[in-house]
């Protein structure tokens, strides 16, 4: 049975925060461990997420809870399962929540050595396309045109001039139990990869979007709407590996227009037509090859 | 004497551009020194934040948050409670943007949202108020905080902003009147 | 020169560029991000014509900065807290290497608890890793230290590596008048980076290498000598600076009404400004206080130190750091330091500022007051002494 | 268990606790404060669709009697409910 | 208890196996590769209940036992030299957080130049990151201190990590002969740990967060007070030891004829075996020289410094370690007790043994000679003083 | 042209280093730099090839070379790269020569860093399939099986119980501009690979199986041997990756036998023939997929 | 340019460099000693198919003439030499 | 008095697992004590290497290599040259493996290459050339050596290894004898 708001856990484990008005992140951890349930044991890196939770003594998870360092997500979910299991305790589910930089950057050392060993855990990135606690700068899943803090947008550069890292096919390629995307525009979806990855023995990796309005120069009330968009118009996309295969979840018909979702957002207020050209053939090249590489469900 | 001020906003409004631009304002100067710093944390969307500016004509030394202070200035009324008036040194005045008026002689008021809809079509009142405090306040004029915002705002803000402080400046004479 | 209203971290990248870094590696976290993101958009004006590297972490940028040392580049990075404890084995690494990159750590508290105001537990718990560390007092001196550390990191006498601190928040993030040189100026204080200690295409090399126990004590003697000697480079370039720009500063330390005082604060960064206030007060009252500012713990100012307190009654260091299980750190140096010099007068700590707590213009008068008592004792402002 | 609000917090050397380690979801702050907009459900219009209950990020909108319920100590007023709820049920208020 | 031939790196797994570790993570580097692979073996041989965890890497090693700390396991790890540096930012994190972590580490020089044999400058360098800091001398010795470690570690009163170094190659690759006691026995002296320091899927818990600037000051005097506690548990441990396998330690050092000595060498770890022979020899020509050992650095034996160097007309330190710019931190410390207890005594360092270098038996006796000069000097042992 | 021992730079830049004999990954090394000649500028990390080269004053790189950091090859090789072009020098290449512990373990942030930021560098991956330089310990890339010091073979466990990660195809999901695998038992093939990547601009990683007789218990004459039959048996495979593209260079008509490939090395001895099965259908496994999604070529 | 022997070993404080930089390629020790077996190349037989010197992980093997030389201050007597020679010119020796 | 024994052999022949059997031999008994240890750094296949044993009457408390030894045994004879007898102290002796006969009284041979070959069926030398020392040296007994083999060794080889020894203690008498 699939997963909505009516048959999901009442109970709120993530609340008193401090995170922004309208943040994608907050709403992505909030619903990730109603699905969970009270037997989840978080580990969140230093990131947004952790800092407008855990400031003594307003301490804002009601289950179990901890900061790891920046680079210790994973190896640190590691020592807490084998530390319950040692204790002959088995039925929780240890799940990190760690931001863009903490797991694509710094974070991935221990990341891929949990996959390589296929520690039963559950990892979900939330991603909101930059080091947001920090105040906005790079990550290497920034997109490309991103103005940040450190890819400033002027004369000479218009933003960022890389892509973003495929975080998703990179934990596929170490043929991890169970890797997907998601999208907190699309609630359902995620919650379902949640509770499915939960059930799953070994090593999870969720990615879910989640946008930032400070961060990516949009309204409060936006963040649902970009979430929902940048799957619309194929700059995300939602799919699942599992047992050596890609699945696309969901295809839309027809692509919305990049360039809408582009320039309603400030951080990309700089881009030329041509950066926006650029964005579009990188967006068709990308669903050439998951047309070619992934099932479609 | 040093003079403390202290800016009251919600994260994004700008409550410490303004106290920057006052401080810069200020120790343009010959032998006038500022000290200028927000609320150290990281800044949250919407979350009640401070900022504070220390004026002095001697080097200020003391780079800690002040408890008493000499203005306290509210970017937005839904931040101020009466109770903050307890955090002002004797003889010191609350700056608050709103519509609404007061009858406490220690608070100034002018209604910054309506300057702001009206001259920088945005609802951004930090320029506003910075305006509004040089009018009220004798060490500093009009023409330092305009200089100020050219050398230190984006150039396509100059024109519009210094409209802005100059309709604070005669508004919030109005306020102290009232 | 022109007069400009920064923050510490800006007139510490204004002073980077003055020196015309040509790889910058660097990872972002408060409070030291203002300092990167300035000079990012330095880059991008192209007011700065560097390497601008967006590293994965902090082991990384100062790895990268080390690379590019090694083929004769002048690099830049910088941190804090964390960031500095996570590059630790880089520190090691590029001091024994004898690389001299600059680095800009804006001090703030370690985890755990986290905490990201000002502390000096980060850099003085790396006190021992080989760098030169220097301690700025406001953004002026931020910003001539940035131009003047490639100076002594660089001289030939010195090859070390250079850390600059600064306290989070309450300098890193405090606006307040900064002169700032002219880039001409700069050009004539300092000149290019040329060195041996580089892999190079003409004349091949093999760097970083293993040296068994025979050698290995000779090229740990002469990295303790290259930093010794900073303490003439230091001057040398103080006395440049002052030339080229009219400001001299003072070597390791900076007395202040210390020489002759009974009662002496030694305390080291942004604190000291108040302090200084404080001693004039006392002054004012006819009371003999004064204080030792520490500008530089490596190299440390042993005789600095033991020339003031020769003739003090007693003398207190307030320190923004715990080594735990035993005292501050700049107490334990500086006891050393008056025990060599057989020197045995009371000396207390006063540990305090940690996690950002405020120090007050009160407190700083009540060590003038404890220390009136002649006794030597550590302490924590706000908790007090040991365990009862 | 959903964090809530205390009444005690700790300050005292003594009721710190020893190590960083401290009760889940103790709460001593709320975020009404963050509010300059708030959002007013009109339980005539509200049909218990469930959305905004489920988009919330402070998750301070809960299911009540096949409606929801909205807790302002944390709601932050960043609309989100009003935009995703599709019967025009929650409006947005100025704060006073 | 059976007598075996056991290197350093096994005696230690021998006890290691006897406190019963729940979680081992550890990642490879010489010289500490042996105590791993120990106790794998032990793990498949099933003579150990543990998990056994192939890390990454040392950040990953100790980020581990700490996340299997924070559910109340007992977690173990071992490292060395650019792995302890590598992982210094979970040294200060475990320490912040009280998780009773025990970590074996081989002393070892630290990069640049590489070098992989015995020198103390790694752990010594990170002294101030909140770990107890033991130094063993033998193999029986590092054994005793791995089952010790468990029980001051987490002591209540404690509940600090413990960082048990042991001389790279002299100690850790050397056999000699162990008493190890038996499984039963050491049960007796060790409990299961049981802490509320942890994630408690009964009584959920909030852990490893943030404190501002209002109450870092407390969290931090409490790590400083467990640390400074752990003296009454490592004498409550010893007693208990003595107890049952009737083998005595004493405490945070161990005196040699140091009480009512004339010359006094403190020094720390295996070294100490030769000093010891050396003052006998000086004895038996009627000489009044001793011996300190320092077992603890962390907490710093302050007072027992003090106590025999009050009867002394000069002391020296001999440690494998140099902080640069200044002098062996050993040396600092030691002269901060001596500062603090008004004990105006020359006192010299001679740093020796630098990426593994040897110390000879003519060296230590030269130290003594060097010490009749009374003076106070820092030295290189093989190249002599200062910079001339 | 294709490189042949005929063809081949005549001059030596590794030399007079301290080696086991019959050293696998010291050959790997030695002719990649003939290839690359004298303005290789070479980074290696701990591991055996900086042990066995670098102990003052015996210095065995003819060419400008250095150690970095166990954790630090890439990143320092960015730092190389980036400091020798601000200085205007532009005809060289910064090429890092790390083991499979340094490359797939400790070192991946770096090596994921760079591949993001498409740094003009080759990084060269020598795989003896553990920590050899410390006394042969698991790596990620230790296969199925082997005994290893930490993970021995006894009544309970033999060895090693988890797969090898697959590094080639995770640097490809990063979107790298090339990579390849290779092995010593086909030197032509890794030499004419090396070269192709010494033209191709941005992050080139290069994979290439090196057998260490120490390590596996082999006689040091049969280092060669073994890595020819490593591919013959199929465990292991010549392929690229270039512009979104895998190309399988080499596909053995048949099969040699796994269990003749294993038996014959004593890391392997304890393997029962349930074992030896596993491995067998975990390689036909893989090679379904190469069947699948390589172009062969 | 190929590492080779030195008659200078640096041994005095002021010989070793002031950096952990040093020239590229100085050779102060022989590899001979590794050897309990060697090498011995029967030039005869040898047709220049280069094979050894290709595979030989020390690159001892030098091209001349047509034919292959054999540094022997270098070779660690590992075989591979002779088991790469399909001409059978390369047998393994007993050291004396 | 300290007794300093040195082996010399090739990574991989097992001088180090010699050393330490002496060591834990002789150790077994009362007051007697040893120390045992490898030339410290990574093991290459094929390079020389040495180990260490020092016995004594009291604890060994000099951890250092020693350059002057009372005895120094190889395992193979191309790493013996003549000079090595200035490392020799005054009454020391050579151990060696070897075909070869030296006329040198301070140097005793024996062919533990062909008792390999014959018992062990394998080139390994180490257990022969310590079962060799145990009947040159007074301080030790062939039995404490076959014990410790019993108890050091992986069981499958302790019948062929106590042959090795019993028949090496024989031939090395032999040796001496020439
Ligand atoms: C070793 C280390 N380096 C840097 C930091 C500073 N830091 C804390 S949070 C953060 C940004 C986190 O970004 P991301 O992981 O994308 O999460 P977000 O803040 O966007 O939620 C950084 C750089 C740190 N805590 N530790
Ligand atoms: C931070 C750090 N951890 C551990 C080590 C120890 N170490 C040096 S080399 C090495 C093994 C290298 O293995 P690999 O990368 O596979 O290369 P190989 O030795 O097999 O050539 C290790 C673990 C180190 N030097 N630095
Ligand atoms: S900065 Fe962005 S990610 Fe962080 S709390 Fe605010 S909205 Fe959420
Ligand atoms: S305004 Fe935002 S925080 Fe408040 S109830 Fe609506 S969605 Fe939740
Ligand atoms: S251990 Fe293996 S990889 Fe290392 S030098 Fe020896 S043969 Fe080469
Ligand atoms: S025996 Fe080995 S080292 Fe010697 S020449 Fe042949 S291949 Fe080279």
């Amino acid at each position: 049975m699939s997963l909505t708001g009516k048959t999901l856990n009442e109970e709120e484990f993530f609340y008193g925060h401090k995170a922004c008005a309208g943040c994608g992140g907050s709403l992505a951890v909030r619903i990730a461990l109603k699905v969970l349930g009270e037997r989840a044991v978080a580990v969140l890196p230093a990131g947004c997420m952790s800092a407008v939770a855990f400031n003594f003594p307003q301490l804002c998870f009601g289950n179990n809870a901890m900061i790891s360092t920046f680079a210790g997500t994973a190896s640190m979910l590691t020592g807490v399962e084998a530390g319950l299991r040692a204790q002959g305790i088995n039925d929780f589910q240890a799940v990190g929540f760690a931001g863009d930089g903490g797991t694509a950057d710094i974070g991935i050392q221990a990341l891929s050595g949990a996959i390589d060993r296929n520690d039963n855990i559950l990892y979900i990135c939330y991603d909101n396309e930059a080091y947001m606690n920090t105040g906005i700068q790079k990550s290497s899943l920034t997109p490309f045109g991103a103005k940040t803090t450190t890819t400033p947008a002027g004369e000479n550069i218009r933003g960022n001039l890389r892509p973003k890292k495929n975080m998703f096919e990179i934990t596929a390629a170490h043929g991890i139990a169970y890797a997907a995307t998601a999208s907190i525009g699309f609630l359902n979806d995620f919650m379902n990869k949640v509770e499915k990855a939960s059930k799953i023995k070994g090593t999870k990796y969720i990615h879910v979007i989640a946008p930032c309005p400070t961060g990516w120069g949009t309204a409060t009330d936006e963040t649902i709407d970009f979430a929902k968009e940048i799957v619309d118009c194929g700059l995300w996309y939602l799919a699942e590996y599992e047992n050596d295969e890609f699945i696309l979840n969901y295809k839309p018909t027809e692509f919305t227009d990049v360039e809408t979702y582009l320039r309603k957002q400030s951080r990309f207020a700089q881009l030329t037509d041509e950066d926006i050209q650029v964005v579009r053939e990188s967006r068709d090249k990308k669903w050439e090859r998951i047309q070619k590489n992934y099932k479609v469900k | 004497m040093m003079v403390n001020i202290r800016w009251h906003g919600r994260g994004g409004q700008g409550a410490f551009t303004a106290a920057r631009l006052l401080g810069a304002a200020y120790s343009s100067h010959e032998n006038k020194y500022a000290l200028a710093f927000p609320s150290f944390g990281p800044e949250r969307r919407g979350a009640p934040i401070q900022a504070f500016t220390k004026l002095d004509t001697k080097p200020v030394v003391n780079r800690s948050e002040v408890d008493k202070a000499d203005y306290i200035i509210f970017l937005d009324d839904t931040l101020f409670t009466e109770g903050i008036l307890t955090e002002l040194k004797q003889g010191g005045k609350v700056l608050l943007n709103t519509k609404q008026s007061f009858e406490n002689p220690r608070v100034l008021t002018i209604n910054a949202d309506s300057i702001a809809a009206e001259i920088l079509k945005q609802p951004i009142t930090n320029t506003i108020m910075l305006g509004a405090f040089a009018s009220v306040f004798d060490g500093i004029n009009l023409d330092d905080i305009k200089e100020a915002i050219r050398l230190f705002m984006p150039k396509k803000l100059h024109e519009k902003n210094i409209a802005a402080v100059e309709q604070a400046a005669t508004q919030i004479n109005r306020g102290v009147l009232l | 020169m022109a007069k400009e209203f920064l923050s510490g971290n800006e007139a510490f990248a204004y002073g980077i560029r003055l020196a015309r870094p040509q790889v910058i590696s660097a990872y972002p976290i408060t409070p030291q991000t203002i300092v990167v993101e300035k000079l990012s958009e330095m880059v991008e004006d192209s007011s700065l014509q560097a390497e601008f590297i967006h590293v994965e972490s902090e082991h990384s940028a100062l790895s990268c900065a080390i690379g590019a040392s090694a083929v004769g580049a002048r690099a830049f990075t910088a941190t804090s807290s964390q960031g500095l404890l996570y590059m630790a084995e880089c520190l090691t690494y590029a001091a024994g290497g004898r690389f001299p990159i600059v680095m800009m750590n804006a001090n703030r508290s370690t985890a755990l608890p986290w905490n990201i105001y000002g502390d000096q537990r980060d850099s003085l718990s790396l006190l021992d890793c080989g760098w030169i560390q220097a301690y700025a007092e406001n953004a002026q001196e931020s910003l001539d230290l940035a131009l003047m550390s490639y100076y002594i990191a660089e001289h030939k006498k010195v090859s070390t590596p250079f850390m600059a601190n600064l306290d989070g928040f309450v300098l890193t993030h405090t606006y307040e008048v900064v002169e700032v040189p002219e880039a001409k100026q700069a050009d004539l204080f300092l000149k290019p980076y040329v060195t041996e200690n580089k892999l190079d295409l003409s004349y091949p090399k093999n760097l970083a290498f293993s040296v068994g126990p025979d050698h290995n004590t000779a090229f740990k003697f002469k990295e303790h000598l290259g930093i010794l000697r900073a303490k003439e480079a230091i001057d040398e370039a103080e006395h440049k600076f002052n030339e080229i720009f009219g400001r001299q500063y003072t070597g390791l330390t900076e007395s202040y009404h210390a020489d002759d005082a009974d009662y002496i604060i030694i305390t080291l960064g942004s604190i000291a400004g108040l302090v200084r206030e404080t001693v004039d007060k006392y002054r004012e009252k006819g009371e003999k206080v004064g204080l030792l500012r520490i500008r530089y713990m490596r190299p440390f100012p042993n005789e600095e130190i033991a020339a003031v307190a020769r003739n003090a009654k007693a003398i207190g260091i307030l320190e923004k750091d715990i080594s735990f299980g035993n005292e501050g750190t700049v107490y334990t140096n500086v006891n050393s330091a008056l025990q060599k010099a057989g020197l045995s007068i009371p000396s207390s700590n006063f540990i305090g500022g940690l996690g950002g707590r405020n120090i007050s213009e009160h407190e700083i008068e009540s060590i003038f007051e404890e220390l009136k008592n002649e006794k030597s004792t550590v302490s924590f402002l706000g908790i007090g002494g040991g365990e009862e | 268990m959903k964090p809530y609000l205390r009444d005690k917090v700790p300050t005292t050397l003594s009721e710190i606790p020893d190590h960083t380690a401290y009760e889940a979801g103790y709460l001593v702050t709320k975020n009404a404060g963050w509010r300059n907009i708030r959002p007013v459900i009109n339980l005539e219009k509200c049909v218990g669709c469930l959305q905004c209950y489920l988009y919330c990020p402070d998750g301070v909108i809960s299911k009540e009697e096949n409606k929801v319920r909205l807790d302002y100590d944390f709601c932050k007023g960043c609309g989100i409910c009003k935009k995703m709820c599709h019967f025009d049920a929650i409006q947005m208020e100025v704060e006073k």
